[in-house]
């Protein structure tokens, strides 16, 4: 296969397309422009249908409607963009539709910023909507993952009936890097027999939210329940490097996990045991693999482009076993590999930044 | 014989009194008896006078009446 | 003798949770009529909207999703853009389509988006026990108008037949009534049309049903037709607003 | 690793210069990346971008202490001159940068870019120039790879200029 | 002081107007009505301004308008409603407006149900918006802490910069119970130089959350994480009964602390060591006061009307330290305190449902 | 010799980051003007929008909140019900107020909120670089209408004067041109009305000024001015679509 | 503790029988609560509330096991019959219901609450009579209290109705 | 001597030519100056043609130019 050098939107929408992305609704926000760009050019000339929504909470809305038919469909959108779909959200996992939001996440709050952060974890994976729903939510940490992980988006949303989150970020969104795709899947031999696409020769078919009496909503939302812990069991993805060894273990995803990367490899240059946990599932969380790997002897050292997000997760990992530090930069500011070390160097003379205070 | 006829699914009658009001020969009235939701549902009074105009069912917001007619005509 | 009128095949058989005497209930059916009438129930996908009328897709036989409030436009696009060939209809309260939906069914119609749209404008909240409307009338007393609607403060009735008739999308843009059974059966032929429109693709059909919140009028089901007549149709006139198959001066 | 900057104002095609050297880079089976600064001004001020041509997979590709920074304008030059890592390079576009460096622990090549792309008899490939500085002083990659690069990054309407191009670069690297 | 018999809705509105919120912007959506219908009947007669927006976007822009003016300003709706104010939100904290914002919830996720719930509590205390913001958030336990904790939203607000959410639940606005109201405040003296109220004998004053130099972006996240810092330190309150002894603490804020607190009487009366830890400010959480708390010999049980959300944070205090169990109702089911005594007798006898699987 | 004509006191002296011939500091300086003019500056509170023109705070030397995308008007009528002294307006481009921000502007303008609207028309936006807005001329490429907008795939061109002008709450609504300096002059009037109207406690006032965005046109900023004059004044009618001070057949 | 269900047919008044409860329970300084049902329909249906009086705080203000229910309607019958705590009260209008109950651990009290009223005069306050019945059956609040709490339930438009109320309870106490 | 003047703030131009166009007596030209922002200023090639008509500043979007005149007249 031939490797073509490549935006991460970009790549992710032509890996949409491949995976059999048949409609897209969108609305303009930097820096995730590249994606809806793309799918305006190609969409139509590959049998799909584009539609710039007057915003993004119809843009979500639409989505609904066309996942309703059980039709592969996708939004995106960046941070200020992504709060307004959240009532939208609440009801694509309420009605259990599967189709693929991408969030290329800005710094905020606010209008805040369009450089790159990573600011959204809570809104993505504890559910910035109403009610007990959850997303799955991946996250890339390169070029190539914002294209493989959303053709594994598609899949799951199908698998599971459920709205898929890509949390991506400004540069992963804005960087060129490398990509070899997947083969364009054929026509898709969709069984969705929930699906609204017209009753013929059947019972007519409800796409619905909405339970006033208590004792069936609540069944409805135990089986809600059931089925995220089904995903928690099947589902979490993540990356180990040279963790063996490790008592310093970096954990970070996105772009702060290619940091970590970096500043994984000063410290080992310089003797220092650290290892990496890259989380690519974040939704589910990999709570047992990271818990594993908690105990006095190691400490963790979480990096985030946030005030301290999946810093919580962490912590809930890890039960107090293990020291966790956590560092970050904000405001679009990305970390340096040099500012990791440096952090690094602290913790191993007994300091560091210390865990988040209560 | 009665040129039309109202058939009335009482179950459904929410005892609106709109059918009534448009009946033009006074066919319909509030019976006595009680529905299972506590309504008082309409029943036909003047049979005999119904024409099968059906205009109490074209205002009968609840699907209570179906219409027979014996020379059908359109409306 | 033969039956002459029935429930239409494209309603359920299921009561409806409607108030007596509330006009969604002669909506619905007329709704029903029209399906039937083009025999288009099977490829017909309709669209609930958040208000009394949200558990519409309990009433209809044919497939049904429920959108969230004001967003019944946005869903129904997003059906019918990846389902051209599929009939999709909108049903929609007056806070849903003419309040918090504003935006989407605007849009909608600009775009001149191929769906049908049944607006009921019963000049309230139903559902949410009687606040304001941005239809209510002038002086009209709400819960969150509780000495009637004033201009100073709440502005003037949207009239949203007259606002969309100035997009170049709808192909047909009606006022109608359904408080007595001569506006009903022009309702229904209204109802009727819209469907044909989009069968013919000629985009975007919305018909304004005018209708009554007996309850939340705080009128008895015969009181609250008569409100609407004397006070509703003189605010928002019945007619045709837009037909792109009219003829000229027709 | 090589972490390179291109930097310059927008419309000097600082940014093609830099996509330039990354694909070059993936055509010699390196691991690449590029990665645009971005502003909310669609036009005015400089623009920058961040290349990593790297053996092993690229960390993080924002590069703030460049082995190599190529600017072509002066307020770019007072940017990222200092950032420049210790012994790295600083080749500068000196037809619009009258200036020469502070610093004694980088090499700083002045190249007048502009002034031979005019020779050459067209303006807009002053990036060029510079790219073939770039290529002689570092030797990051082979001439031959940017020349494929060239095909598949400069769009096929601008294929008929690839020679032009090809010109400019060998000037940048027969220059000093 | 004499007391009135008053939904809890009612007494909210009524203590804000007392606290001189001058301005109410809101949008109908059940069972928070009865807001917006008080403050539209009462507003107007006492010098402040009642509108019903178009929506609830609106309605939340209209208060970051109002609140720019330094103006105590309120906006209330229920769950779907507050989901599609997140964006508004994440502007008032980016924009540090004072404000109060009320959720009383009912159940989701989607249209749900109208029935009382919990299930916001993550959107409350995270962040459903975008980017790295807090809100005050207080949860009432009664119709009286509906009007006091209302008082109480103003002053934190204004003394914060910060909006304060008041997250209340379907049984709290519905229910009448017996109140005595504070007295009606003055006309306030609000010293806000800040607030954008015409540029009469001073420099103009800005109302903004955009900064596009990352640089100087990110001074300002730290500044208002810095904030959320010190209102952790300043403002945690909570509820305790009988936890001295306690071998067994329930959990619970809200409607489920009413219910908690009745299990805990039934299983006293049975003679089991049961207490009851109250939250009454979600954000901040009272972490340290739990944390204390947490020992072998002590177990938690949590008691929510959600899947589990204020579990993490009690997850979180605890460290592992104590067993933590969980029992929940949803879709506007209320559990009752015989449910919740039958868990605490399976957990004494040692079985129990167990702390929430990863 | 004496000054005829310098920078508005109601403007800073802050370098504006618009493109070169970006229309948007020329309807600035009308801002300005009308401000002074009036001797408002010290009671006006401005409210940027978000697209290009978001920076607006840095350039109006008065009071100033930046409002979410789309929201303006509901964050000015926020402003203006607690201060109802104040003169409050917005500054919104066209992706701002007639897509995103549809309900708000239409809901505004049928409450006749006693504020003035200045609504740039650049049939496209800006600031995110060059996407189709829902003013876009049939035909016109952009980076999501990259084969030209088409009618069937994206509707009509909204017209925004001709939409509110069916509302009652409006008192002035004006559609003028940035293209020349008689144009240019004739805007500043139409701003300066649309602001008199709000002392004058006429209610809604909007001022559409069609502009220019020579960079995501891809043309010169004179060939900017140029396809403004010759494309989009065809779509958009100059003229005064309503203005309750006007006499009757004026 | 007292735990009380009043339902019935929207319209027959339960709402305000349960809020009399609760107001006249507060005036003797006993911590009360009231709680209603809501559904999403405006008419039809039935209705109830919760009602607490208690020495002490109030705990869940959501009644599922009551000690007394007070049903107007044959469905609320049906309905809340099975819930009353063993050795409860059920108090219900036997005009509307001609149903004897199935329970032997509990005390059903019948009530032709609207013949009753229909003899006063205005069959509205049924459910005065069976608040009267309800009264004499637990002695829970004091009539005094409760025409007390008439004031401040009432509308004061509906204050010339308190004799006929009062006339009501009295029927209700000394019917059985 | 000239009726009007133009006073040129060269560091405010972008050089986007507009003014040039609309001066009825070709006054302005593009300078081959550079300012910080690397523009090319526009300069006053004819000063002595300028009628202070205000016609360049009209239209200058960026507030670069300042106008006098001799006789004040009202455009
Ligand atoms: C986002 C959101 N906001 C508010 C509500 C509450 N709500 C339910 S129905 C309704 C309005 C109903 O009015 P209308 O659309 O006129 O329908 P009607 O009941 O009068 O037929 C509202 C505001 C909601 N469900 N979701
Ligand atoms: C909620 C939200 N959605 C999208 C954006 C991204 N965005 C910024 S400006 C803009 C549109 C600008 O267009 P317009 O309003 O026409 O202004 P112009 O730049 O053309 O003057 C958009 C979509 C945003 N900031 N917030
Ligand atoms: S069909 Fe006509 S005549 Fe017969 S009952 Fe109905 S309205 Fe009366
Ligand atoms: S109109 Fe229908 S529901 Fe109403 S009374 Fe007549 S039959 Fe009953
Ligand atoms: S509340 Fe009004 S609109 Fe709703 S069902 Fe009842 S009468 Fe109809
Ligand atoms: S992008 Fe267009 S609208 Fe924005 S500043 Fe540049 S020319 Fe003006
Ligand atoms: S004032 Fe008039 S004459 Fe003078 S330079 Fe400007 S446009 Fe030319
Ligand atoms: S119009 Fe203004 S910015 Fe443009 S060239 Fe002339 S002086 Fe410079
Ligand atoms: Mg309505
Ligand atoms: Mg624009």
């Amino acid at each position: 296969m031939t490797k073509t050098l490549i935006r991460g939107n970009e790549a992710l929408a032509e890996a949409a397309i491949r995976a059999g992305c048949k409609a897209f609704f969108g609305y303009p926000i930097t820096p995730q422009n590249e994606i809806p760009d793309y799918m305006a050019y190609h969409l139509p000339l590959r049998g799909g249908v584009y539609l710039q929504a007057e915003s993004e909470v119809s843009a979500i809305n639409m989505v609904y409607g066309a996942a309703g038919t059980g039709t592969r469909v996708m939004t995106s959108s960046s941070s200020p963009g992504i709060s307004l779909k959240q009532e939208g959200i609440s009801y694509l996992a309420a009605g259990e539709l599967p189709c693929v939001i991408v969030n290329v996440m800005r710094c905020g709050p606010g209008l805040g910023g369009i450089h790159p952060g990573q600011g959204d974890y809570f809104q993505a994976v504890k559910g910035g909507g109403h009610g007990d729903y959850r997303l799955l939510v991946l996250a890339p940490g390169s070029v190539q993952e914002m294209a493989d992980l959303t053709t594994l988006a598609f899949d799951l949303a199908d698998k599971w009936r459920n709205p898929v989150l890509i949390l991506s970020d400004g540069i992963l969104g804005q960087m060129m890097e490398p990509v070899e795709f997947s083969p364009e899947e054929g026509p898709l031999a969709m069984d969705k027999p929930w699906a609204t696409t017209g009753a013929v020769n059947r019972k007519p078919n409800v796409i619905n939210t909405l339970d006033i009496v208590p004792e069936s909503l609540e069944k409805k939302n135990y089986a809600l329940l059931a089925k995220y812990e089904r995903i928690k069991r099947e589902e979490i993805r993540w990356e180990e490097k040279k963790i063996s060894d490790a008592d310093l273990i970096l954990v970070a995803y996105g772009t702060s996990a290619r940091v970590a990367r970096s500043a994984m490899d000063l410290a080992r240059g310089k003797g220092l045991k650290v290892g990496l946990f890259r989380p690519i599932s974040l939704f589910p969380f990999p709570y047992p693999q990271l818990k594993r790997l908690a105990c006095r002897k190691r400490q963790f050292l979480v990096i985030e482009m946030s005030g301290g997000q999946m810093l919580e997760d962490v912590r809930l990992a890890v039960e107090g076993r293990s020291k966790v530090h956590f560092t970050n930069r904000l405001g679009g500011m990305v970390p340096t590999p040099q500012d990791v070390l440096e952090t690094i160097l602290k913790i191993r003379e007994g300091g560091g930044p210390g865990e988040n205070s209560f | 014989m009665p040129k039309g006829q109202v058939i009335i699914d009482s179950e459904r009658c929410k005892e609106c009194s709109l059918c009534l009001t448009v009946c033009p020969h006074d066919v319909l009235r509030i019976s006595k008896t009680i529905n299972a939701n506590g309504y008082h549902p309409v029943e036909a009074a003047l049979p005999e006078n119904c024409t099968g105009c059906t205009l109490c069912a074209v205002i009968c917001p609840d699907l209570v009446l179906t219409i027979k007619r014996l020379v059908p005509e359109r409306t | 003798m033969r039956t002459v009128f029935k429930k239409p095949r494209a309603m359920t058989k299921r009561p409806m949770h409607y108030c007596p005497g509330c006009t969604h209930g002669i909506i619905h059916r007329l709704v029903g009529e029209a399906i039937d009438s083009l025999g288009i129930l099977e490829e017909t996908i309709g669209v609930a909207s958040v208000g009394c009328s949200v558990f519409a897709y309990d009433y209809f036989n044919c497939d049904m999703q429920q959108a969230a409030h004001g967003r019944a436009p946005a869903v129904a696009t997003g059906i019918k853009r990846v389902l051209p060939q599929r009939t999709v209809f909108t049903y929609q309260g007056d806070g849903d389509l003419a309040s918090i939906g504003m935006a989407e069914i605007v849009h909608a119609a600009a775009r001149g988006e191929n769906i049908t749209v049944i607006f009921v404008n019963n000049a309230i909240y139903g559902m949410t026990s009687g606040q304001m409307a941005p239809t209510s009338l002038i002086g009209q007393k709400t819960t969150t108008s509780p000495r009637g609607r004033s201009v100073k403060d709440a502005g003037y009735p949207i009239k949203i037949c007259e606002l969309l008739a100035t997009l170049e999308g709808p192909s047909y843009l009606a006022r109608v009534s359904s408080h007595d059974p001569r506006h009903i059966l022009q309702a229904g032929r209204a109802i009727k049309k819209a469907f044909r429109m989009q069968k013919e693709k000629r985009g975007f059909a919305l018909v304004e049903v005018l209708s009554t919140c007996s309850v939340n009028w705080g009128l008895t089901p015969r009181g609250a037709m008569e409100w609407l007549a004397e006070n509703m149709i003189p605010t928002y006139p019945l007619g045709v607003y837009k037909d792109v198959t009219a003829k000229e001066g027709d | 690793m090589a972490e390179i900057i291109v930097a310059g104002f927008g419309g000097q095609g600082v940014l093609v210069l830099g996509q330039l050297i990354t694909y070059a880079g993936m055509l010699e089976d390196k691991a690449v990346s590029w990665f645009p600064s971005y502003g909310p001004e669609q036009r005015g001020g400089t623009c920058h971008c961040s290349v990593v041509v790297s053996e092993t997979e690229v960390g993080s590709p924002v590069v703030s202490r460049p082995d190599t920074a190529i600017v072509m304008n002066l307020p770019s030059f007072d940017r990222f001159e200092p950032d420049v890592a210790e012994g790295g390079v600083l080749i500068f576009n000196s037809t619009l940068i009258a200036q020469k460096s502070k610093r004694a622990d980088i090499e700083a090549i002045a190249v007048p870019a502009n002034e031979i792309a005019d020779e050459i008899g067209n303006p807009r490939v002053a990036n060029m120039v510079l790219l073939g500085a770039f290529i002689e002083a570092t030797g990051l990659v082979a001439m031959s790879s940017i020349q494929k690069s060239l095909k598949k990054v400069l769009s096929s309407r601008h294929h008929h200029l690839i020679p032009l191009n090809m010109q400019a670069l060998e000037r940048g690297r027969a220059y000093q």
